[in-house]
């Protein structure tokens, strides 16, 4: 009964996903423009072909001379034309594609775990939250994504975005949410048992009311300073705290900045590369130092990993003191 | 395809130059989809390679390089001996036919035989990826992805060489039974086209594994 | 006019070939390192391959049509190569 | 018409193919590509009932947003066995193994397809691999989804997956085989006179297809077998935890995959350029680029996998670049379609179910490409990648569209296969039946996905529920479209009015020897003297109107 009330009830207004961010009209337009052109084209090829299949039914009376116009010349126009309106969505598609790539500057920054079905959700200030995000309307915030096991996808239909979670490296992506409410949050790469489970919500709100909500409720400590501590007790101290005494690169001021290595490449120092650094340190070496950190591959979970990256990030800001204050575990 | 290089031009052929050149046609076919078959394989090793330079120099060092090298010797020297095969087919020269397989299967059999004892080597010293890898060193995770590319590239290559032994077997017993006359080589001719290939993707994988370093 | 059937001869110089490239390349290996040393290998592996091809597997006395055939795989070959590794070259290049 | 040279009226001394043994071994054994082509034809029926009863179990637990037939474990197995079994059991050997099997040799003047031992092998790893693969069903299934990826199929799954990954292996060295041997029957064995220039465009299309099998599933095998060693190893090349990259495998899998949807349509389209130009009584107009556009997708068709993994974090260049040849890959589909259209235009068209198939494959081919053009547009594959716009998608062309041109392409050729008609009337409300109820079942799925609603899903928010009723609504419809002709053509195998060589009236050596055909297909090798498709114009050349 509830069914059929539902079909029914069913208006054109469902028919359209809700808009949530800078992105969706973007790719509203581009998308329905395009299925304009399908339209037309569809509507014109039935059109010609019912016009063909009635007048030339067999047994009609009208007339079948044989083409005047040469065939090669016809085909030539709907190769080039077809292939012109092609190239026209490729370039129109690609450039909002690279809007939506270019992550921007300066955006808030929110780490994400996904593991087999959750979402781990962790600010900066070391609220967490599970298979809910909360976030500020009318900023840019950014996404760094790393999953434990399989991969996962980041999915909010609202905001037309979507980003595969790999297991192995950090992903990012970015968006800026223009409309406050709760929207879908799905898990969108099939990823095991509870793959249709692994679904939440975006909570877009006020700034204010997001600085606020920061501040309530399950909130470890700061994320930097947990890196801090995590430093500590992976003994990345050790070596790093002191590059005087053992021959390590100090790591202040690094995040951000262009690594010499030594094979004579520069790298920049981001997220992704620092990542790499702990697993494999071996890979990228830094001019003028020995190969001799250790692997913590399959040692630092990525949870860990991020808030170390973390800290990395504040360290890099305080260009002056190599070695930070203590932090009391 | 073997089969059907038994039977004398079947009916839906009209000559035998159009049979043979069906045969030759699909041998290359067949050769080609093993060209994308290792290219497979050989697209991993590529992207590792590049993202993992010295843990490939590393692991690399790690194999025997004068087995590798000898083999390489012996696998050329047994397409010597196929080609020389084929030749005397053509000919008619049956007993020659049987000689030169004999050498050719026996140079095959050294190169497992090699290839064998190296993999005890490794696995001697713990080098066979899984639960029991064992390396020390600082690329220890990459070495070992080095160590699954080497035992799936060489391990395939071993099995196609170990199905160009069957075949080369079958070969002999058709000329021991008589069904191998100079009208009638092709057999010869497809078993030589198949192990002069498997013989090019060693030549391949040499400096792919043993002369990274 | 070109020969239409190989020779024994023709085998022998092959052969010879290949085990003169052999040696080279595994001589070369045991110099120190350096960036040539890579694509020489993977040259003298093609020059290999490419007698094996040529001469032992007759492609010098085929027609086209078998020719085409045997580089079809190595030209798709390529386009694994290639367009994967647009993938891997490019990676990061906007962040 | 390609003159027979005279052709004595068209009996043949030697007994039909279906006539020429009876016992079990004479079919188990038979090395006659047309009895062969009856063997794939009953496999992939049985395998197609087991791949569409997962689907009809699938529509009916979406009927409602929780998840209340199946468990969810049974949910995601049932949607991989469907999607393997379809693709790989099903849609893939559909028209090459069944009809090429049947007509390739017919249509091009030949006894025998060049290898039969090949050919009957090729069945036999074909059934083997569908053993592996419905023991791997029975043994409690596999729930990695028809792709596969990495790490979740190579570690984290608890399934099935080496028994499985095995079937498919084995089955595609079958497909291999398959393709082998109409390349080389092609390149050798059509009739004197029968120039390239003069092939069918049925050829052209298989010749490509062929192409692509040959050339793509190695690379299938070799992929799927780096996860069974993954398994066996318990590392491997796509493990994060050595630094490997389980995007690799996703290269891998989509370079075999891409060409694979493309082995799921070239056929379809040989079987519509010849059901048009059959009741259309006219050559396929544009032949050459008919036929050349189906060698364009081909090549073209192996440049393009990058699209499937736009959100997969490969490079924003890569996405750049497949995007770019995605949109190229679709114009030689587009320019087929002009073509067929333009086709019609002075014909003289019949209704017959063949072209009442071929119409609507135009039609549903036409909005499958379309929506596939949107998905290779960055931005909208980026919302809609994974939701069920792409499964709308990819139903429009697999079955809209190659399902359509496979039950057209059984339709048209029945009477050769059988030598007996089926009802005329009855097949027609098939035809349209499938239509209808197809349309209802995939185009609401359209709007699902951009509404956001992710694939493999089986609890799903309840707004959706409303489009979920009426695709399953649809399924049902579809499946009697689906039931019909399996009824009627089985009555008329029996049954039937008898044919007669040509009852459409066709070009085509294949309907210059009687129906069903002789053991060896033609007394006597034709000789071809002219192009195909070589209808008598439509009116009397002097009554034309100038032009
Ligand atoms: C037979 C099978 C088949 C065929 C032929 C195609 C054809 C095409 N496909 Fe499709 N596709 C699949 C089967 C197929 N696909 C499957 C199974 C999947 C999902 C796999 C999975 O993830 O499980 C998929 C997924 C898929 C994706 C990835 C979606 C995603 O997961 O994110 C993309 C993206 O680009 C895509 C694009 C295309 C394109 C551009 C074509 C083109 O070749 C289409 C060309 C045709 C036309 C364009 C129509 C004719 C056009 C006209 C008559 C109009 C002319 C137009 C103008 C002048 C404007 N397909
Ligand atoms: C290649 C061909 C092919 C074909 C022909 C079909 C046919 C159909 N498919 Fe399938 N489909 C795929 C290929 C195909 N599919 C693939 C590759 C996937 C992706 C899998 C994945 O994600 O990994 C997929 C996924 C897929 C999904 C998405 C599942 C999900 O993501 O959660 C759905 C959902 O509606 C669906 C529905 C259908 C339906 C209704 C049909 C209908 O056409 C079927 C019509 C038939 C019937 C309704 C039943 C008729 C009954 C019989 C013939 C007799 C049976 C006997 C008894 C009942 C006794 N398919
Ligand atoms: Cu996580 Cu799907
Ligand atoms: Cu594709």
């Amino acid at each position: 009964m509830k069914d059929i009330r539902l079909v029914l009830a069913f208006g054109f207004r469902d028919w359209l996903p809700r808009s949530a961010s800078t992105l969706a009209p973007r790719v509203d337009i581009v998308f329905w423009v395009l299925v304009a052109a399908t339209a037309v084209l569809v509507i014109g090829l039935v059109i010609a072909n019912l016009y063909f299949l009635i007048r030339y039914r067999r047994g009609s009376k009208a007339p079948r001379p044989p083409l005047s116009v040469s065939s090669a010349k016809i085909e030539t126009t709907w190769i080039t034309l077809t292939t012109i309106g092609f190239l026209g969505f490729y370039f129109w598609g690609a450039h909002v594609y690279l809007f939506e790539e270019r992550p921007p500057r300066d955006a808030l920054v929110i780490n994400l775990v996904a593991r087999q079905w959750m979402w781990d959700i962790r600010h900066e200030n070391g609220r967490r939250e599970f298979n809910e995000l909360h976030v500020p309307v009318g900023e840019d915030v950014r996404l760094v994504m790393a999953s434990e096991d399989v991969i996962h996808s980041f999915f909010v239909p609202a905001f037309r975005l979507k980003q595969d979670v790999v297991p192995g490296r950090l992903v990012s992506t970015w968006f800026h949410a223009t409309k406050t409410g709760r929207f879908h949050l799905f898990c969108a790469e099939y990823c095991g048992t509870q793959h249709s489970g692994m679904v939440g919500d975006v909570v877009v709100m006020p700034a204010a009311k997001y600085a606020e909500w920061l501040t309530h409720g399950n909130t470890l400590e700061p994320l930097a300073q947990r890196g801090r501590r995590l430093f500590v007790r992976y003994n990345c101290s050790g070596c790093h705290d002191q590059p005087a005494a053992i021959h390590a690169p100090p790591l202040a001021g690094v995040y951000g900045s262009l690594v010499p290595l030594s094979d004579g490449r520069r790298i920049r120092a981001d997220d992704f590369y620092l990542r790499d650094s702990i697993l494999q340190p071996a890979k990228d070496i830094v001019a003028g130092y020995a190969n001799d950190m250790p692997s913590f591959q399959n040692v630092v979970p990525e949870g860990d990993l991020l808030d170390l990256i973390n800290y990395l990030k504040l360290l890099g800001q305080e260009n002056e003191s190599p070695v930070p204050p203590p932090a009391h575990p | 395809m073997g089969n059907t290089l038994l039977h004398p031009a079947p009916s839906h052929f009209s000559s035998r130059e159009q049979h043979d050149s069906a045969n030759h046609l699909g041998m290359w076919t067949f050769l080609s989809t093993e060209i994308l078959f290792f290219g497979g394989v050989l697209a991993c090793y590529s992207i590792y390679r590049w993202t993992y330079p010295q843990a490939f120099h590393v692991g690399s060092e790690h194999l025997e390089y004068w087995i590798g090298t000898l083999n390489t010797g012996i696998l050329l020297t047994s397409s010597l001996f196929m080609a020389l095969g084929d030749l005397a087919i053509k000919a008619g020269a049956r007993r020659a036919v049987t000689w030169n397989l004999v050498a050719t299967w026996l140079l095959g059999a050294t190169f497992l035989g090699l290839k064998f004892y190296e993999y005890y080597l490794t696995a001697k010293e713990g080098h066979v990826p899984g639960s029991h890898f064992h390396f020390d060193g600082p690329l220890a995770p990459q070495v070992e992805l080095f160590m699954f590319l080497y035992f799936a590239t060489t391990g395939l290559h071993a099995m196609h060489m170990m199905f160009g032994l069957g075949a080369i077997t079958w070969l002999l017993w058709l000329n021991h039974r008589g069904k191998l006359t100079a009208e009638h080589n092709a057999p010869v001719g497809m078993v030589a086209l198949y192990w002069h290939f498997v013989d090019c993707v060693w030549i391949f994988l040499y400096p792919l594994l043993y002369l990274v370093s | 006019m070109r020969a239409t059937e190989p020779t024994a001869k023709v085998y022998f110089l092959n052969y010879v070939a290949l085990m003169v490239l052999l040696a080279l390349t595994a001589t070369l290996s045991r110099f120190p390192p350096g960036a040539w040393k890579t694509p020489v290998a993977l040259l003298i592996a093609a020059a290999k391959l490419t007698l094996v091809f040529v001469f032992f597997m007759q492609l010098w006395y085929q027609r086209g049509l078998v020719r085409i055939f045997a580089a079809t795989g190595f030209f798709w070959l390529a386009i694994i190569g290639t367009l994967t590794f647009v993938d891997y070259l490019s990676r990061g290049w906007l962040q | 018409m390609p003159a027979t040279a005279e052709s004595p009226p068209p009996r043949s001394h030697s007994p039909n193919y279906l006539e020429s043994g009876h016992t079990v071994g004479s079919w188990l054994l038979t090395l006659d590509h047309k009895r062969i082509a009856l063997l794939y034809l009953f496999s992939i029926t049985f395998f197609f009932a087991i791949a569409a009863t997962a689907a009809a179990l699938m529509r009916i637990e979406l009927l409602t947003p929780a998840g209340d037939l199946v468990t969810s474990d049974t949910y995601n197995r049932l949607f991989t066995l469907h999607g393997v079994i379809m693709v790989w059991f099903f849609l893939i050997p559909s028209i090459p193994a069944v009809l090429g099997n049947f007509i390739i040799p017919l249509m091009i003047g030949a006894r025998e397809v060049a290898f039969p031992r090949l050919n009957l092998f090729s069945w036999y790893l074909f059934m083997a691999g569908g053993s592996f693969t419905l023991y791997s069903i029975i043994a409690g299934g596999v729930d990695t989804g028809w792709t596969f990826y990495a790490p979740y199929s190579s570690t984290y799954s608890n399934s099935h997956v080496m028994a499985m990954a095995a079937g498919i292996f084995v089955a595609g060295f079958g497909s291999i085989a398959t393709g082998l041997n109409f390349i080389v029957t092609i390149h050798k064995l059509r009739a004197p006179g029968l120039t390239w220039g003069r092939l069918p465009l049925f050829i052209w299309s298989m010749y490509a297809t062929s192409i692509i099998l040959v050339l793509a599933t190695p690379v299938l095998a070799m992929s799927l077998l780096l996860i069974a060693l993954e398994r066996v190893f318990g590392v491997g090349v796509f493990d994060p935890k050595l630094g490997g990259d389980p995007i690799l495998f996703q290269h891998l899998f989509w370079f075999y995959s891409h060409p694979a949807v493309y082995i799921m349509i070239l056929p379809g389209m040989g079987v519509v350029s010849e059901t048009i130009a059959a009741f259309a009584r006219k050559p396929v107009f544009g032949y050459s680029v008919v036929a050349a556009s189906s060698l364009a997708i081909a090549g073209l068709g192996f440049l393009v996998w990058g699209h499937h993994m736009f959100v997969s974090s490969q490079s924003v260049t890569a996405g750049l670049v497949f995007s770019l040849l995605s949109f190229l890959v679709a114009v030689p589909s587009a320019i087929k379609v002009f073509n067929w259209t333009a086709t019609l235009h002075r014909g003289s068209i019949s209704f017959e179910t063949p072209m009442l198939y071929a119409l609507g494959f135009m039609g549903l081919f036409t909005i499958g490409g379309m929506t596939g053009v949107m998905l290779a547009t960055l931005p909208i594959d980026v919302h809609v990648t994974d939701t069920y716009f792409v499964v709308a998608h990819f139903h429009y062309i697999m079955v809209g569209g190659m399902v359509m041109a496979y039950m057209g392409g059984i339709h048209y050729w029945w009477p050769k296969i059988s030598g007996r008609l089926y009802h005329e009337w009855l097949a027609r409300i098939a035809a349209i039946t499938t239509f209808a109820g197809f349309n209802l079942t995939f185009f609401p799925q359209f709007i699902l996905g951009y509404l956001g609603m992710p694939r493999r899903y089986h609890v799903y928010p309840p707004e959706f529920q409303a489009l979920n009723v009426l695709s399953t609504a649809g399924a049902s419809i579809l499946g009697i479209g689906y039931l019909m002709p399996l009824l009627y053509l089985t009555w008329s195998f029996f049954w039937g009015r008898r044919a007669g060589p040509n009852p459409w009236g066709a070009t085509g050596l294949e309907w210059k020897t009687p129906s069903p055909a002789p053991e060896h297909n033609f007394d006597e090798i034709p000789v071809v003297t002219s192009r195909a498709y070589d209808y008598p114009p439509p009116q009397p050349a002097g009554a034309s109107g100038g032009t």
